[in-house]
């Protein structure tokens, strides 16, 4: 009473002004995160057998798997695309998945400027060549961000 | 904590005869018709150390059932939820008012009615109250169709961007 | 130190020089010196109130453990012009149902006190651009305006917040008012002189702050509440009233009403340091420097009472004024009073 | 001039009512949450709340997802304190589905839930000294936050709406070091809220905008259902950790605070009491945890038996229930949850009439509502 606690507090902010500041210079440092944390999504396009397992556990429909079936009986992907837009990042796709295809990252930079670059597509070599023929493209196990019609080159699926 | 089956017994007096009230101790749910709701729960009241946390309904094809939930803080050991259950009728659901003997019903009931559309009788202000005031329609039953165009044309028209 | 002491005003007669030596009649010639004058002010108006928005930020984030604007410009100094600039660039938005002739006035009354108000600092000895024998009672005066330019603006926006925060700010404004004077009353006294050139004269021995200590307590409180700062912000009041009365202000408009505000701030406290710390009297440094200095070491203090403190009720802040400020501030004279005629008494005794 | 003309004059003076519109735009309302109040000057003669503005029909929503895929919805209920609502959600499907928890997990449980009630009381906190235009201490609180959300992040990987607590146990177990760095955060909290403390609990001006206002008695809390630390303030022992021990929470020592007041004051100040007692909860949840799995093996095709079960946990508001109702099949027929901000925000147009506006901003502050939670 009669003003100790006004004074109490304006102890209080003099100490605090003078502490080390809490700020990080964002750009310039990046944080240093947890290796949990759900920042964004590595796809393996290798490992993935399209199974379908992860578009199923998806709440939300983010994840659209299209495949094609071989005559070996075997699917082969074609175009695995998640609507980050959507996405809850809630983990179960992860959690689904049996061969770890995909996996969260760290990379946390998905901020952009179109609701269409919000798209993390992973595309299949187009147009098909012969079986004997292997794309290089699919030797790309990274998964790339695929701007769809006009996208801006900085599409924020990856680390990019 | 008190037993259901004692709690029915204590009520069973002040309530005369003519009360269907049915206990099931292991559940801690006590069973009235809709007629009797008010009789029962301002019995609760009388009886004391209850709380009414929450009324949710259940839409199924014999009807509405409604649970009041209430919290039993009388007794030995622990406290625990005691259930009160009443069914509403699936045509016409209409139940008694119970907002003069718990004041939480009030936006407790205005809810169910919002979402479910039971009607309560006998208390004021019975409105919209998560819902916008110019909804059509009770969410939560069961008959209630999610995918009407007219709903939300805007929504419709942006679906088209989604994947 | 002579020569930069004295720059301006010998500057001002090297004018002054000048003009008469091309011929110029001496009342065209001392109007040709007070538009530099103004020039000049306005000038100061608009530097203090971008290193005091400035200031403002980087003292409150150092208070909260931030580090507070520091991309634009060396320290983020530029930040302030950065949104000066944003905000003359934003739509200017009038209500429909405004009154638009209070609305559009408001904003250029309020800046127009605030930059009138710097005309009667004395700013080095001599160095008042207007001088006026009772400049102090013309400060006060003048700062009193800027309640009618606030009531315009909430009412002339015809928002219920608005005016809400316009009505607030007549009640308190006015309250306390009666403290500020009177505790201004002690060192008037003392000096014998309403020119705020002589009262800074008359502190060459010793600052009023150390005989008057009460009266500068209750000039910090109720220059808090005339200038609508924290604790006593209710004005604007952001969680209750959204923004006061500036709330359906856009743009450059909006400005004014934010400048006036940070240009006011450091008006009283420069008429702080004039009164109770001696002004531009200091050791070394040229005059204008250690009012300046001195005027943003109170605007620094008062910053510290803002981010420190919650908001007060409007009600509790009116009985605390009432009850407990004024009685004080009349206390205040008296002591005074009786320690003048006691001083007397004894140097007459002692000679 | 009598006394009784002076009140003859002041009856004449002819005050006109008017209505305002707090929010649901508005910076003190929390969120969308609305008051249409009736005021005459400043003074609150009716005070009407209205919500809805954030209803995403979740409940609606639930039945169109399968049971683990309504999971991490649960965490946007409340999204102070997401961690609690999946926990309380867990609790029905493990009582719907008879599935046992893992000891550990329920040790990792109390962690993480603990964490979580400490972010969302200094969220409180921190919001409620907001309101009331104390700018600094708000800062140092949410700083104190950060600290806890980094841990949060470490364990789950998320911030804020983490989907750890699932049914059968948890997500994943505690990160190698984490004890060492958990002490150290929980260390950093203390001092920051010692200076909150001292900041804001002492300060005349904020008791003055706090103590007696907004009062809740004891009886008027219990007659409008309030739970949580709301009704402990005023008075009333109610804390399901106590009264209905779910996990292993009687195996800890901690004390449930209580205050009498029933004012905004002891509303802001029993967060404050409670945090210490979260982190007495965390530390010694960390000293105990014993080895061992940290999730039951739950089919990922679930199907639960028909049947209902009801489950109720303390959130950081207040008791949640969740109420589901299953039909056999993937999906819940019927999912409710009783959101304890909704049953207590129904006191606040009782108790408002007669305050200021500045009143009632902090006393709606004090009641630490989260509209996610009150239109679900």
């Amino acid at each position: 009473m009669f003003g100790i606690g006004l004074v109490q507090g304006l102890y209080t902010t003099a100490k605090r002004f003078f502490m080390k500041k809490v700020t990080q210079r964002y750009p310039e440092v990046l944080p240093d995160l947890a290796p949990r944390s759900k920042g964004s999504f590595a796809f393996d396009a290798d490992a993935c057998i399209s199974c379908c397992l992860c578009s199923d556990a998806c709440p939300n429909g983010v994840i659209k798997v299209d495949y094609s079936v071989g005559e070996d009986k075997r699917r082969r992907l074609e175009l695995y695309r998640m609507n980050l837009g959507y996405c809850l990042f809630c983990g179960l796709c992860v959690e689904a998945c049996p061969k770890s295809a995909i996996v969260f990252k760290t990379d946390f930079d998905l901020a952009c400027f179109r609701k269409d670059d919000n798209l993390f597509a992973w595309k299949g070599p187009l147009p098909r060549p012969a079986a004997a023929v292997q794309a290089p493209a699919a030797a790309d196990a990274e998964a790339v961000p695929v701007a769809p019609s006009g996208g801006s080159p900085t599409a924020a699926g990856g680390g990019s | 904590m008190r037993d259901a089956a004692l709690i029915a017994e204590a009520l069973g007096p002040e309530l005369g005869g003519g009360v269907g009230l049915e206990a099931d101790s292991s559940a801690r749910e006590l069973s009235v018709a809709g007629r009797d709701l008010a009789t029962v729960l301002s019995g609760l009241k009388s009886l004391g150390g209850f709380v009414l946390l929450d009324i949710d309904a259940v839409d199924r094809p014999e009807g509405f059932d409604l649970s009041y939930r209430f919290l039993d803080r009388g007794g030995e050991g622990p406290v625990a939820v005691l259930t009160v259950k009443v069914r509403a009728d699936r045509g016409r659901p209409l139940l008694p008012s119970v907002m003069h003997i718990w004041k939480s019903a009030d936006v407790l009931e205005r809810e169910v009615w919002d979402l479910m559309g039971v009607v309560f009788e006998g208390r004021t202000g019975l409105t919209r109250i998560l819902c916008r005031d110019d909804f059509v329609g009770h969410p939560l039953r069961k008959d209630f169709a999610l995918e009407r165009p007219d709903r939300f044309p805007e929504a419709a028209e942006s679906e088209g961007g989604r994947a | 130190m002579g020569t930069l002491n004295d720059l301006f005003l010998t500057l001002a007669s090297a004018i002054r020089g000048l003009l008469a030596l091309w011929g110029f009649p001496p009342l065209l010639a001392a109007a040709v010196v007070d538009i530099a004058d103004f020039v000049l002010v306005a000038a100061l108006v608009t530097v203090n109130i971008i290193v005091i928005v400035w200031l403002d930020r980087r003292v409150a984030a150092f208070f909260q453990e931030r580090l507070g604007p520091n991309r634009v410009g060396p320290f983020g100094l530029l930040q302030s012009v950065n949104d000066a600039v944003k905000l003359l660039g934003k739509e200017s938005i009038i209500p429909v149902a405004a009154d638009r002739k209070l609305y559009k006035a408001a904003p250029l009354m309020i800046f127009t006190v605030t930059v009138l108000l710097y005309g009667f600092l004395p700013y080095g000895k001599g160095m008042a651009p207007v001088d006026p024998d009772l400049s102090l009672l013309f400060f006060i005066a003048l700062s009193s305006m800027t309640t009618i330019a606030i009531l315009m603006a909430g009412w002339g926006s015809n928002s219920k917040y608005s005016l809400l925060g316009g009505m607030r700010t007549v009640a308190q404004v006015i309250s306390y008012e009666i403290p500020m004077a009177f505790s201004m009353l002690g060192v008037v006294m003392l000096s014998g002189s309403l020119n705020l050139g002589a009262i800074t004269e008359a502190q060459r021995g010793v600052w009023y702050i150390f005989l008057q200590p009460l009266a500068f307590v209750i000039f910090l409180i109720s220059s808090l509440a005339e200038l609508a700062r924290s604790p006593f912000d209710m004005t604007e009041a952001e969680q209750e009233l959204v923004a006061g009365y500036h709330t359906e202000y856009t743009g450059m408009r909006f400005a004014l009403f934010f400048m006036a505000e940070y240009g006011n701030l450091f008006g009283v406290a420069a008429l702080g340091a004039t009164l109770f710390l001696g002004g531009w009297q200091g050791p070394f440094l040229p005059g204008y420097v250690w009012f300046l200095g001195k005027s943003w070491l109170l605007v620094l203090v008062i910053l510290w009472l803002r981010w420190t403190f919650p908001r007060a009720r409007l009600d509790q802040m009116m009985k605390f004024n009432w009850k407990f400020l004024i009685p004080l501030s009349i206390l205040n004279i008296l002591l005074t009073g009786v320690g003048i005629k006691l001083y007397q008494y004894f140097t007459a005794v002692g000679r | 001039m009598s006394d009784s003309t002076t009140v003859e004059q002041e009856d004449a003076l002819e005050t006109q009512e008017y209505t305002l519109n707090l929010g649901p735009q508005h910076p003190s309302t929390h969120g969308v949450y609305r008051a249409r109040l009736r005021l005459n000057g400043e003074t609150i003669v009716s005070c009407e709340s209205i919500i809805g503005y954030l209803h995403r029909g979740m409940e609606k929503l639930a039945e169109s997802r399968t049971y683990a895929q309504f999971a991490p919805y649960t965490s946007r209920f409340d999204y102070l304190a997401g961690a609690l609502n999946s926990w309380g959600y867990a609790l029905a499907m493990e009582k719907l589905g008879g599935i046992e928890v893992p000891e550990r997990a329920e040790y990792l449980r109390v962690i993480v839930g603990e964490l979580q009630r400490i972010a969302s009381h200094l969220v409180m906190v921190s919001s409620m000294v907001i309101d009331l235009n104390a700018v600094t201490a708000w800062m140092y609180a949410f700083t104190a936050r950060e600290g806890i959300l980094d841990l949060l992040e470490e364990v789950t990987g998320s911030r804020m709406n983490l989907n750890y607590i699932v049914a059968g146990g948890v997500t994943e177990d505690l990160p190698e070091g984490f004890t060492a760095r958990a002490e150290k955060t929980l260390d950093e909290l203390k001092s920051r809220l010692d200076d909150f403390d001292r900041l804001v609990s002492g300060n005349e001006i904020f008791l003055g905008r706090t103590r007696g206002i907004g009062v809740i008695g004891r009886d008027l809390a219990l007659e409008y259902g309030m739970t949580g630390p709301n009704i402990r303030a005023s008075g009333e022992r109610l804390d399901l950790r106590k009264d209905a021990p779910y996990s292993v929470y009687p195996r800890f020592d901690f004390e449930v605070p209580l205050l009498s007041g029933g004012d905004s004051f002891d509303r802001y100040y029993i967060r404050l009491l409670e945090i210490h007692e979260s982190v007495k909860l965390v530390r010694q949840a960390l000293g105990a945890a014993p080895a061992g799995p940290v999730r039951a093996k739950v089919p990922r095709v679930w199907k639960p038996a028909p049947g209902e079960a009801y489950a109720q946990c303390e959130s950081a508001r207040g008791i949640q229930g969740y109420h589901l109702v299953s039909d056999g099949s993937v999906k819940p027929y019927r999912m409710h949850l009783c959101s304890p901000s909704f049953v207590n925000i129904g006191v606040l147009p009782v108790i408002s009439p007669g305050l200021t506006i500045q009143d009632f901003v902090s006393t709606l502050a004090s009641m630490d509502i989260v509209l996610g939670e009150i239109d679900r």
